[in-house]
């Protein structure tokens, strides 16, 4: 059905406003921006400490000074939810980076040159086989409990993941005739990878890293959660909600609100990831 | 687990009955309730072991006094009893040697009656492996079966503490035929009430009835007495998340529920499934000293922590209200004939921040890394060391906070190079001697002329109404040389459901006797 | 083609293989064939002929694997491959998809400067004048060099890919099928510029096609392959006017012609294109000859010329019976 | 087609030795000495020395290396420290609460999940299909654990109708046991219904885009069939292989979720055996998983022989 | 080869099938209309975007959103002399219309067969939709279509699942499946667009002979003026959506009345076999400048204008379809002037 051509939409200077036209990326951009926002500015925001003690205060449910009540130290929720939100996104952004170093290396190497591809294929497909919370939970244990380890293993869990689709995408752009021109031009392999293949993997990197971004923050949780991920005093949603379980019944404000940030942050991100991918996907597109 | 006799986790209730109020008997009598059914206990965790005397674990002594025991126990009033021993022992007049009269007829669950050979071999074995054993065993001359059902021990010195040890249920010297005594236990024979049907790790723990079990004559009398096996079953099912417990305590999934966060005493109030059960006071949390190496084997730096600390906040934080815990620098709470403010003035809940600092500066160990060890297996110490660490912070010390399971924490213990503080707590023992702060082979290494001076004269004097003054020099000392910090008192709270009967309120819950409705 | 240098790139027994998951595919099989400078070669095929692995080949964009090509008298097949850099400026393609053979992320100035920065050939002021330049011999406005590939036409991306080929000043261009891709209407478009080019620059280019009215207009000479070998070649004007191998008479008549009234003496060629995995013994094309004998599954027949420069891979390429005139009258 | 269960199984065995290797690399990374981790502080150099020999731990990597697999190749997956029996049978006996939960959880999600997703995929743009995929983005954004909490406080505490924890007494019945896995499987099921169902979406959406349901539609057909026969069964491959991996997603969401429901199946064997420092079972663990998805993998690639013909030719 | 005088089967009457991109409308087609007459075959031509395959889905109400008939008739003359306007029909009476009344084939032989079921069922299935038919019975119906379109050895090939066949041999059997329940009208979707020339010329061979043995009617879409040629009775000419010419075949490529269709055919190399120029020149092609519209974007007025050598002041106005000649329909004002 080659009747209507629909306006081609590839990701370049229009994608940001193709993205804004879409209401539930719209949505998702606002909460994630919102999020980050209270999270990079929480020195600047919150009314309270995020470490100091208030004995006295504790277990306050959430009221007009404590807006999401206190925890069994009489910290302050709100303020350590948005405390912990810098760490969780910290290990969100730091999972994605690393992932990106390394799986989009391995994905270039392994789809551009064919003599590395059997062989890093085979490693891709081997880390894909451990599921991601159980693999993360060996490299903590191996490597030690702490924000660094949690960040590198879960970038180890992640980065087969994105080597696997940047390979994919690779092995389909080296045979674009494009990349056969530069060749055909001389231009050094090197070259050709970054300006060619690299940039035109801009956008399935950017969807796949979005979704790392979210599976990551959920996963750091759930390693705090099971008390095997950064340690306990280190304020992320993950372990405040840890630290709330106990008080669940009697402080379910602790639970409740570390909860809900990480269902909005993951979903705001798999919102803006889902549109990405909408739009970039021509598979979807086709039956326009 | 908790090294020597203060690691015992559970409290030996000191004094009598009437002081504490935690043994009160079952109103109805146990004779009208029928044989038969099944308790199930969530307990905190699963078992390293189920041989009593290679662990301290409170836990391997709740289940395994099911099916192991001891010579001798306590009773109702927190006095040495008889158990497997016919009657209290005969001691020589110099107090050094012990003659032990043995029940006839007592089988093991594997059939063989016990004898004084078992008996001797398990001792032996007991001063082998177990740690209050090896501690005894420094001071006995022998130990010999005199006939069939006698046994005789022989101390190089007189010891008052050696009945209470004897009687302990954990790290204990339970009765094993000499024929299965490997290291370790293929399988657990034992002579108690009940015995061991299956055991699946995490999973649970499967006692039933013990059919060619001898009871004491009697009533039940605390641990001593009849032990009556009214339950077939007893189940004790690992739940080591203390949210989960009490959640299968309300929702009625689990018949007795150990080890509930106190704070949760208000959401089991009220519930048709359960009640709570509340054991005032219970022990006492201790941050312990490395006296031995790294920052903390400096006097100043601790005097330092102390000065630093809020008690009355880490308790809080820990117990939630007053009803849960009381501030108390004391070893031991008010009623008891142990009780002495000797040493602790001003020296308690200072929470002085600058004077902490000072203190450190003074003993050059600002900056330096401080590492303290806990486990989240108890959640109180785990907030404990969270407050503290704030404090000390502020007082300048870089604190290190180890988080590890308790498992874990037993084991790095023993190393000195790997912790400054550990956390840990204590019931209030029957004995003084046997607190753990005061063996310089427990974790901690206190070993100071002023300890040893202040201990032996303590332990050595036969004469009880001597004791308690002696005591306070043992207090005064401890406040002086800071091996630890005892932090308060506090409160322990289980859960029960109200179809289970005859199981009496105690430090480590026994489910012979109990009933089910 | 005695005079020698006037060959620019000549062809020798070019092969090449590929393995598949199913089997070694012989995409070219020993094919020879000369181009001479200033000429267009069309080399023509439907799908599975090989010509366009030819054409690649020809730049080494793929390895040969056997064969000889002789560009301005070095075998640039043997070459080893980092000396190939400096052959690229002077021989260069145009792809048959206008969409897939331009990075989208490119701006069009830096789709053709590419090709300058890579040989050093112009910077700054000067890469952008030559760019505009280049836009404007291919029909362009050079106002559109800030602009992105998505932000034109087929045919006008076409003309995109022309200039970026035309930026070294090659003397030899693969066009591969550079028309097949667009519409009708357009098609007249690009081929009338690249005759231009080829005039004004007197490039020397090898045309890639399907279509065979597409190549007589182009081309000097033709190439005519079927499943990896060369059928016939030679002058258009006798492979157009006097085929002599039944492909390529198959092949010419069966093209349609946009003629209601054209006398209609097809050759309707029976059965399938053998697969490559698996081709015919001795001559390839047999199994759907309607001359073919036992002796064609035998040899593979040597292209030889029957007029000169006019070659034909056939046994029985002098057989009356294979000459007698199939075509319309109007073919002769 | 035997050339295809060749290559897939020579593939298979590649990986495998792939994921065992990985596996090895994870231990020895490991600060410290294994062995004297794996004794604990209490043990004595002799103890750790033996241990050591007994390990191989004393020879050279590579001999390490060969020895570790000719264990494997025994079936041998070292013994547990913290549980004193072997690794294996530890985990056999974890497997069954496990395994039922993962297939009960994947039974609900693909329940609910598949004919959601092909009717969203139908009904491309419309209500149905905003609400359910938002739905299923935010199914996916809960962690399960959190669902997991809010679940036994609603349905275990205050409505009191399903058991909060664990997996029975000695002796449950069967159906005791499963009635114990409704709310792990619940929580468990609802994030992979998510991954579930927009896969089918996706890879419906891919097959209704196809030509051929285009001509199925030129010859008549209702749409009903059209969508189930024509289209359902092309993208049955892709959405047999989100099963797959599914299946070993969940596994590593019942590492959480075990955890949460005090359910004694693999999962959280392994939170406590890392609590623990128990990395014989860490590692056998890790070993046995990776190689069931891997399985899993080569089986779905064998079902392909059975749905699609291509893969027979 | 003029069309014999037989009664329209199909009338399409200003259809209009519309896309909504958006805020963007798309005029696929626009205002189209044309007849087709029992045992003809009309060719509908033009270039990309031209509306020509959506004129063609639209016939068989096989458009997906955001595709939609918003206006005009399509009007099907049925066995028993009625005229059932196909535009409106509902669904299910669509579905009997389809396969049975009007059968289609497509353009990707290698994509329109399902590839997990075999050939025979593809075509036993549609069978059987329509006619009461046991397995067996419609297995060897299917077995004859498959005889008919020259598939050899054809009892054994309704095994065969389509990847097991060559393209040519796949249309084939398309071809043997549209004509199962022997339909009345035949749209052919570029059917041999995707084939090799070699190929195509069996097909256009086959569809030929068909048509004049079944004496059905053929809607034949293609950009291949050749094919036009040598198939069609009568010739449709679409640009931008509309239909820009309409002759019968003969009159059309002697005489084009729109400046479009005249360039059209002035840009196909036609074959020369051999012949040069006197000059010695190579021959030139003469082709239409500028590109293909964009149904979205139109300009008011004729679409053709921007690009055609004749445009005036006046084409501005959109002209209408009119006839230029008996027969012969063509939408521009100067279509004398051609």
């Amino acid at each position: 059905m080659a009747a209507v051509s629909a306006p081609a939409i590839e990701a370049g200077p229009g994608l940001l406003r193709q993205l804004l036209r879409r209401r539930t990326v719209m949505i998702g951009l606002v909460v994630l921006c919102a999020v980050a926002l209270l999270a990079l500015l929480a020195p600047w925001i919150s009314p309270f400490s995020p470490s100091r003690l208030s004995i006295a205060n504790r277990l306050k449910p959430p009221g007009p000074v404590y807006w999401f009540g206190t925890d069994e130290f009489g910290r302050d929720g709100f303020t350590r939810t948005l405390y912990a939100g810098r760490l969780s996104l910290l290990v969100g952004v730091s999972v994605v980076a690393f992932a990106c170093v390394v799986g989009v290396t391995l994905g270039l190497v392994a789809g551009f040159f064919r003599r590395l591809d059997t062989p890093i294929a085979r490693v891709i497909d081997a880390m894909m086989a451990f599921p991601d919370i159980l693999l993360a939970i060996a490299l903590v244990a191996a490597l030690g409990p702490s924000l660094a380890t949690v960040i590198v293993a879960l970038g180890i869990v992640y980065a087969p993941r994105l080597a696997r689709v940047v390979r994919a995408s690779t092995l389909v752009i080296r045979e674009l005739p494009y990349v056969e021109a530069a060749r055909a031009l001389g231009v050094p392999t090197w070259r050709i990878l970054t300006r060619h293949v690299l940039r035109n993997l801009v956008s399935p990197i950017l969807v796949q890293g979005t979704f790392i971004f979210a599976y990551a923050m959920l996963a750091e949780a759930g390693l705090s959660f099971l008390g095997v991920g950064v340690s306990p005093e280190v304020p992320t949603w993950g372990t405040m909600i840890a630290a709330g379980r106990q008080y669940v019944g009697q402080a379910d404000w602790m639970t409740l609100f570390p909860g809900i940030a990480i269902v909005l942050s993951v979903l705001s991100l798999q919102l803006v990831g889902d549109g990405l991918r909408d739009l970039l996907d021509p598979r979807l597109r086709k039956d326009l | 687990m908790m090294g020597r006799v203060n690691s015992v986790r559970r409290a030996l209730l000191a004094g009598t009955a009437a002081m504490v109020g935690a043994f009160v008997l079952p109103t109805g009598s146990v004779e009208a309730q029928t044989k038969g059914g099944v308790v199930n206990v969530a307990t905190v965790g699963e078992p390293p072991t189920l041989d009593p005397m290679v662990s301290t674990a409170d836990l391997v002594g709740i289940i395994t006094q099911h099916f192991y025991e001891t010579l001798f126990t306590f009773d109702k009033n927190w006095k040495v009893t008889p158990l497997l021993a016919e009657t209290m022992p005969e001691i020589s007049a110099d107090g050094k040697v012990y003659t032990i009269k043995l029940r006839q007829g007592v089988t093991f669950h594997d059939g063989s009656t016990m004898t004084s050979e078992d008996v001797v071999a398990s001792l032996k074995r007991w001063m082998d492996l177990a740690s209050r054993g090896k501690q005894t065993a420094g001071i006995v001359a022998g130990v010999e079966a005199v006939d069939a059902n006698t046994v005789r021990m022989t101390l190089k010195e007189p010891y008052a503490p050696l009945l209470a040890l004897l009687a302990f249920n954990n790290s204990a010297a339970v009765i094993m035929p000499a024929k299965k005594m490997e290291n370790p236990l293929k399988e657990p024979v034992g002579t108690g009430p009940y015995k061991l049907k299956e055991r699946k790790a995490d999973q649970y723990i499967q006692l039933v009835r013990h059919d060619g079990y001898k009871s004491r004559s009697g009533e039940p009398d605390g641990y001593g007495g009849a032990r009556k096996q009214i339950v077939d079953e007893i189940r004790f099912v690992p739940v080591p998340d203390a949210n989960t417990r009490i959640e299968g305590a309300i929702s009625g999934q689990y018949d007795y529920v150990d080890a509930l966060p106190v704070e949760a005493f208000s959401r089991l109030q009220g519930q048709k499934t359960t009640e709570p059960v509340l054991l005032k006071p219970f022990g006492w949390p201790v941050f312990v000293m490395n006296t031995k190496q790294g920052i903390m084997s400096n006097l100043d730096a601790r005097l330092a922590v102390r000065t630093a600390l809020s008690e009355e906040d880490m308790l809080t934080a820990a117990f939630g209200s007053k009803d849960f815990f009381a501030l108390n620098p004391a070893m031991f709470p008010k009623d008891y004939i142990w009780h002495t403010t000797a040493g602790t003035e001003g020296a308690y809940n200072l929470a002085d921040p600058e004077k902490a600092k000072a203190l450190l500066k003074k003993a050059g160990s600002e900056g330096k890394p401080l590492r303290i060890l806990t486990s989240r297996q108890y959640e109180f110490h785990y907030k404990m060391a969270q407050v503290a660490a704030e404090y000390l912070k502020q007082a300048g010390f870089a604190v290190e906070l180890m988080v590890v399971d308790w498992a874990t924490l037993t084991q790095r213990r023993t190393d000195p190079a790997l912790w400054d503080i550990y956390i840990t707590h204590s019931p209030f023992l029957p004995e003084p001697a046997l607190t753990g702060l005061l063996s310089e082979s427990s974790p901690g290494w206190w070993s100071t002329p002023l300890r040893k001076k202040t201990v032996d004269a303590f332990n050595s004097e036969p004469d009880p109404a001597k004791r308690p003054a002696l005591w306070a020099e043992v207090q005064k000392a401890i406040y002086a040389e800071v091996p630890g910090i005892k932090i308060g008192d506090f409160n322990a709270l289980s859960a029960k459901s109200p179809k289970l009967d005859g199981v009496v309120p105690a430090p480590w819950p026994y489910f012979w006797n109990a009933s089910i409705k | 083609m005695s005079e020698r240098p006037d060959i620019l790139l000549s062809v020798q027994g070019l092969s090449k293989t590929f393995p598949t998951r199913g089997g070694l595919v012989r995409a070219v099989e020993d094919v020879s064939f000369d181009v001479r400078r200033g000429s267009i070669v069309g080399l023509v095929g439907e799908s599975g002929s090989g010509k366009t692995t030819a054409g690649r080949c020809v730049l080494r964009l793929v390895e040969p694997s056997a064969g000889r090509v002789v560009f301005d008298g070095v075998d640039l097949a043997a070459l080893p491959a980092r000396d190939m850099r400096a052959w690229r400026r002077r021989m260069q393609i145009v792809f048959q998809d206008p969409y897939s053979s331009l990075n989208p992320r490119l701006r069009v100035e830096d789709i053709i400067g590419e090709a300058l920065d890579t040989h050093g050939l112009a910077r700054g002021g000067k890469r952008r004048e030559r760019v505009a330049e280049l836009l404007r011999r291919v029909g362009l406005d050079p106002e559109h060099a800030r602009r992105f590939p998505h932000e034109f036409s087929g045919g006008q991306r076409q003309r995109i890919g022309i200039a970026r080929a035309l930026a070294v000043e090659p003397e030899f261009i693969v066009a591969d099928e550079p028309v097949s891709a667009l519409d009708v209407s357009v098609q007249a478009q690009v081929l009338n510029l690249l005759q231009d080019l080829q005039k004004a620059y007197g490039l020397t280019m090898l045309f890639i096609a399907h279509d065979l009215s597409v190549v007589e207009y182009l081309c000097d000479e033709v190439v005519v392959m079927y499943l990896g070998r060369v059928m016939e070649r030679g002058p258009s004007r006798l492979v157009y006017g006097a085929p002599r191998h039944p492909y390529t008479r198959a092949l010419l008549s069966a093209a349609p012609t946009p003629d209601p009234k054209a006398p209609r003496g097809r050759i309707v060629l029976q059965g399938d294109i053998p697969s490559p995995l698996d081709p015919p013994s001795g001559c390839v094309f047999r199994t759907r000859c309607r001359y073919a004998v036992a002796a064609c599954a035998a040899t593979v027949p040597a292209a030889e010329e029957v007029a000169p420069g006019h070659a034909v891979a056939c046994i029985r390429r002098d057989d009356p019976e294979l000459n007698e005139p199939a075509l319309s009258p109007a073919g002769r | 087609m035997t050339r295809y269960v060749l290559q897939r199984f020579a593939g298979m065995i590649a990986v495998m030795f792939v994921v065992v290797t990985v596996v090895f690399v994870i231990v020895r990374i490991a600060p410290g000495d294994p062995a004297s981790v794996m004794l604990g502080p209490d043990a004595t150099a002799q103890d750790v020395a033996s241990l050591r020999a007994r390990l191989g731990l004393d020879r050279p990597l590579v001999v390490q290396y060969v020895l570790f697999l000719g264990q494997l190749a025994r079936g041998d997956l070292g013994e547990s420290i913290f549980l004193n029996r072997p690794v294996l049978s530890a985990l056999a006996d974890r497997a069954e609460p496990t395994f039922f939960l993962t297939i009960f959880s994947l039974l609900i999600a693909s329940v609910i999940a598949i004919p959601v997703g092909i009717y969203s995929a139908y009904r491309r743009g419309s209500l149905f299909d905003q609400a359910t995929t938002t739905l299923a983005m935010l199914a996916a954004s809960i962690p399960s654990f959190w669902l997991g909490l809010l679940l036994i406080q609603f349905f275990a505490v205050r409505l009191g109708v399903l058991p909060v924890s664990g997996y029975g007494g000695p002796g449950a019945s069967l159906a005791t046991r499963l009635g114990h896995l409704v709310l792990p499987a619940v929580a468990l099921g609802v994030v992979s219904s998510a991954l579930i169902l927009r896969f089918t979406r996706a890879s419906m959406l891919d097959v209704l885009g196809d030509d051929y349901i285009r001509t199925a539609r030129s010859k008549g057909m209702g749409e009903f069939r059209v969508v189930m026969k024509h289209a359902f069964k092309n993208a049955l491959i892709p959405i047999l292989t989100v099963l797959g991996l599914t299946a070993a997603l969940l596994v590593s969401g019942a590492v959480v979720t075990e955890t949460v429901f005090g359910l004694p199946g693999v999962g959280s064997l392994v939170v406590s055996a890392v609590l623990r420092r128990d990395y014989p079972v860490i590692q056998g663990a890790l070993l046995v998983v990776a190689a069931l998805y891997v399985i899993i993998n080569f089986l779905i690639d064998m079902l392909y022989l059975a749905v699609d013909p291509r893969v027979r030719y | 080869m003029s069309a014999a005088p037989a009664e329209p089967i199909l009338r399409v009457e200003n259809l209009k099938t519309w896309f909504e991109l958006g805020s963007r409308v798309a005029r696929s087609v626009d205002d189209v209309s044309f007849d087709v007459r029992r045992g003809e075959t009309v060719a509908v031509v033009g270039e990309s975007g031209s509306g020509k395959s959506v004129t063609s889905l639209s016939i068989m109400r096989l458009l997906s959103p955001p595709g939609r008939i918003v206006g005009g008739r399509i009007l099907y003359r049925t066995q028993e002399g009625t005229e059932i306007d196909l535009a409106t029909l509902p669904e299910h009476k669509m579905r009997g219309i389809r396969g049975r009344e009007i059968a289609m084939i497509f353009q990707e032989p290698m994509t329109s067969l399902n590839p997990l079921f075999t050939v025979g069922d593809q075509i036993v299935e549609m069978i059987r939709l329509h006619e009461k038919m046991s397995r067996r019975e419609a297995r060897e119906r299917a077995r004859r279509m498959l005889e008919l379109v020259e598939i050899p050895a054809a009892a054994r090939r309704l095994d065969d699942y389509p990847h097991q066949m060559s393209g040519g041999m796949r249309q084939r059997a398309m071809i043997a499946l549209a004509l199962a329940c022997d339909p009345r009208v035949l749209i052919a979707d570029e059917p041999t667009t995707a084939l090799d020339v070699t190929i195509q010329a069996q097909v256009l061979d086959l569809l030929r002979r068909l048509q004049a043995e079944l004496g059905m009617s053929v809607v034949f879409v293609t950009h291949n003026l050749g094919v036009v040629a040598e198939l069609a009775h009568r010739v449709v000419v679409m640009y931008a959506g509309r239909v820009v010419e309409s002759a019968p075949v003969n009159e059309l490529f002697e005489r084009q009345r729109h400046p479009y269709t005249k360039g059209l055919l002035a840009c196909i190399p036609t074959p020369r076999h051999g012949r040069t120029d006197p000059s010695g020149e190579r021959p030139r092609l003469t082709p239409i400048p500028g590109s293909v519209p964009n149904v979205a974007a139109l300009p008011p007025g004729c679409a053709f204008a921007p690009r055609c050598p004749l445009a005036i002041a006046k084409c501005e106005i959109d002209p209408p379809l009119e006839f230029a000649a008996p027969g012969h329909l063509s939408r521009c004002w100067r279509h004398d002037e051609v």
